[in-house]
């Protein structure tokens, strides 16, 4: 049972046959026939042998090499049988057939060099933030597109993760943030918009700053008000001006 | 020289997770203290560089590249052009996701793609292709989210039954799970 | 300059979605003659700047920023998982058949390789490399495949025409004699 996946090289008839006119030293476009169909059957009985179901394509193969071969075989009259001129030679058919798979299993051979070549490239990950929400209307897609970004996120590396750190310095602190955020609002007099608090976009900063402000508007230091839902958020010092 | 343009493309797929100096220097064979020096002079010559849109930030030991802010609004722009008509790539991963291991939650979903999916699963679920069918019976109590006959109705399937099956090597779930498992074993015959 | 700082944020935060130069041009408001320029002559700075670690590539009409090449085997360390599985013999055959010949159909693609192809064009479609195209207007409608925007992405073409020219059979026969004979030994010898 083993054998299967592994004696499995051959593509089918048309491969195994290019094999053995490369391995024989053949001419492709004059095939000796009687040694051709014998190295051929060679192989398609050491597969039986083995136990491997033999695909039905070998088995026709294997006809047609026989009645080519028995053909070859029969006394050479072609010269009294005029007729026989226009019918073209077995052996051309399958030269051609021979001829045009090979181009393909080249080309084959050429799309698996730049398949490979394309695993070393590596993208990322489309920003959340780019993901267009408002989207209406009739969608246009298919299964075909699905599969296609599923591929194209399976070609994509995800890369360790570092450990999550384990303990931070206290370098920020909220209440000094609410301190400096307290003296920014009295300072401008007039209300800042919400997203200018905020000068680092580092995550920690960010954490802290929305937590001072919070925290002001817990204690009535500051208002925030907004003209309409999705609006700009506005934060001006105020409150309890007692 | 070398070690910055390895350092650039550990940084940018790596995405927003970004990674440590410890992690680059086990990477590049090279001391700890020499990598952030690299990477102090390559965040100031990015920084100071009018032509890059992009920008090395430090978050504890995390080292991140993120895009200027300078050109958020372009970003913004981009989101806000509507393409009424298909589905974004994010979109489509994770509705693969969602349709191939339903039902899923979304924690689940950006395990497997690496990246938050919060507008993603937004979209699809206004758009009537997925929709929740009740919570993980987890900590958090996280929602289950599922394919809807939309979803059928849109890819033109008659079933679930009716999606193609995926390759090997594709992430599902079960085929990570797999691989995990192999791994381990590997490892311990080691 | 601007334009090139915005160009960079913007095609980093599309990661693998890539942006074509429409999108471009539409948010930074240039002509999508000008763009392409732009483009042209970023990919080629980053190209031969060898500080950097990404590149600017093209598959289809999409351009998107990769790492670049050589520093795969450093992005390989870090990976949690293992690259996918390259296709099969059979798969890329009957895709080359299929690439070659578009629109075509399943008995044309076995008239050539000689073999039933049912399972490797499962296998493409499932990998979104090849998709349906209608059907042929011949005995029993037999459906009609193409290759897909997947299929250019995955193989590093810009288009159709960019597929290496179909030839008779210059490779070295010989080597391949040696390596088909070499596999058929193996076989036999387990």
């Amino acid at each position: 049972m083993e054998y299967k996946v592994k004696i499995d090289s051959f593509e089918g008839p048309l491969d195994l046959l290019l094999h053995l006119i490369q391995q024989l030293e053949i001419d492709i476009y004059d095939i000796p026939v009687a040694e051709i169909t014998n190295q051929y059957l060679l192989y398609v009985n050491t597969m039986q042998q083995l136990e491997l179901d033999v695909a039905s394509e070998y088995l026709v193969m294997a006809a047609t090499l026989i009645a080519m071969k028995s053909r070859s075989l029969l006394p050479d009259h072609s010269s009294e049988e005029e007729e026989y001129l226009d019918e073209e030679d077995p052996r051309e058919e399958l030269a051609r057939r021979l001829i045009e798979y090979k181009k393909y299993k080249e080309a084959a051979g050429r799309l698996h060099e730049l398949e490979e070549e394309r695993t070393k490239l590596y993208s990322r990950p489309p920003a959340d933030q780019l993901f267009s929400s408002n989207a209406e209307g009739p969608l246009e897609v298919t299964i075909f597109d699905m599969l296609g970004a599923f591929q194209k996120m399976t070609r994509r590396k995800k890369l360790a993760v570092p450990p999550k750190a384990t303990v931070r310095r206290e370098e920020l602190s909220v209440e000094k943030r609410m301190h400096t955020l307290k003296e920014k609002l009295l300072a401008s007099k007039k209300p800042v918009r919400f997203d200018d608090l905020f000068d680092s976009n580092e995550r920690e900063e960010l954490v802290v700053s929305f937590l001072a402000v919070l925290e002001l508007m817990k204690q009535n230091e500051i208002v925030v008000s907004q003209q309409g839902n999705f609006a700009a958020l506005y934060v001006a010092a105020g409150g309890n001006e007692t | 020289m070398k070690n910055e343009s390895i350092i650039e493309s550990l940084l940018f797929a790596a995405g927003d997770e970004g990674l440590t100096a410890g992690q680059l220097s086990s990477v590049l064979r090279i001391e700890i203290e020499e990598v952030r020096e690299i990477l102090q002079s390559m965040a100031e010559a990015i920084e100071q560089d009018e032509k890059r849109g992009v920008m090395i930030t430090t978050f504890g030991d995390e080292y991140r590249l993120m895009t200027k802010k300078e050109n958020a609004a372009f970003i913004e722009q981009l989101a806000e052009k509507p393409s009424p008509k298909t589905l974004s790539q994010a979109a489509l991963e994770t509705l693969a996701i969602i349709a191939y291991n339903q039902p899923v939650t979304r924690i689940e979903v950006e395990d497997i793609r690496g990246v938050k999916t919060e507008r993603p699963i937004a979209t699809l679920s206004a758009r009537g292709l997925i929709e929740e069918a009740g919570r993980a019976d987890a900590p958090g109590r996280p929602i289950l989210y599922v394919t809807t006959a939309e979803f059928l109705d849109a890819f033109q399937l008659q079933s679930l039954s009716d999606l193609p099956p995926l390759e090997e090597g594709d992430v599902s779930m079960q085929q990570e799970a797999d691989l995990f498992f192999g791994r381990f074993e590997e490892a311990l015959d080691e």
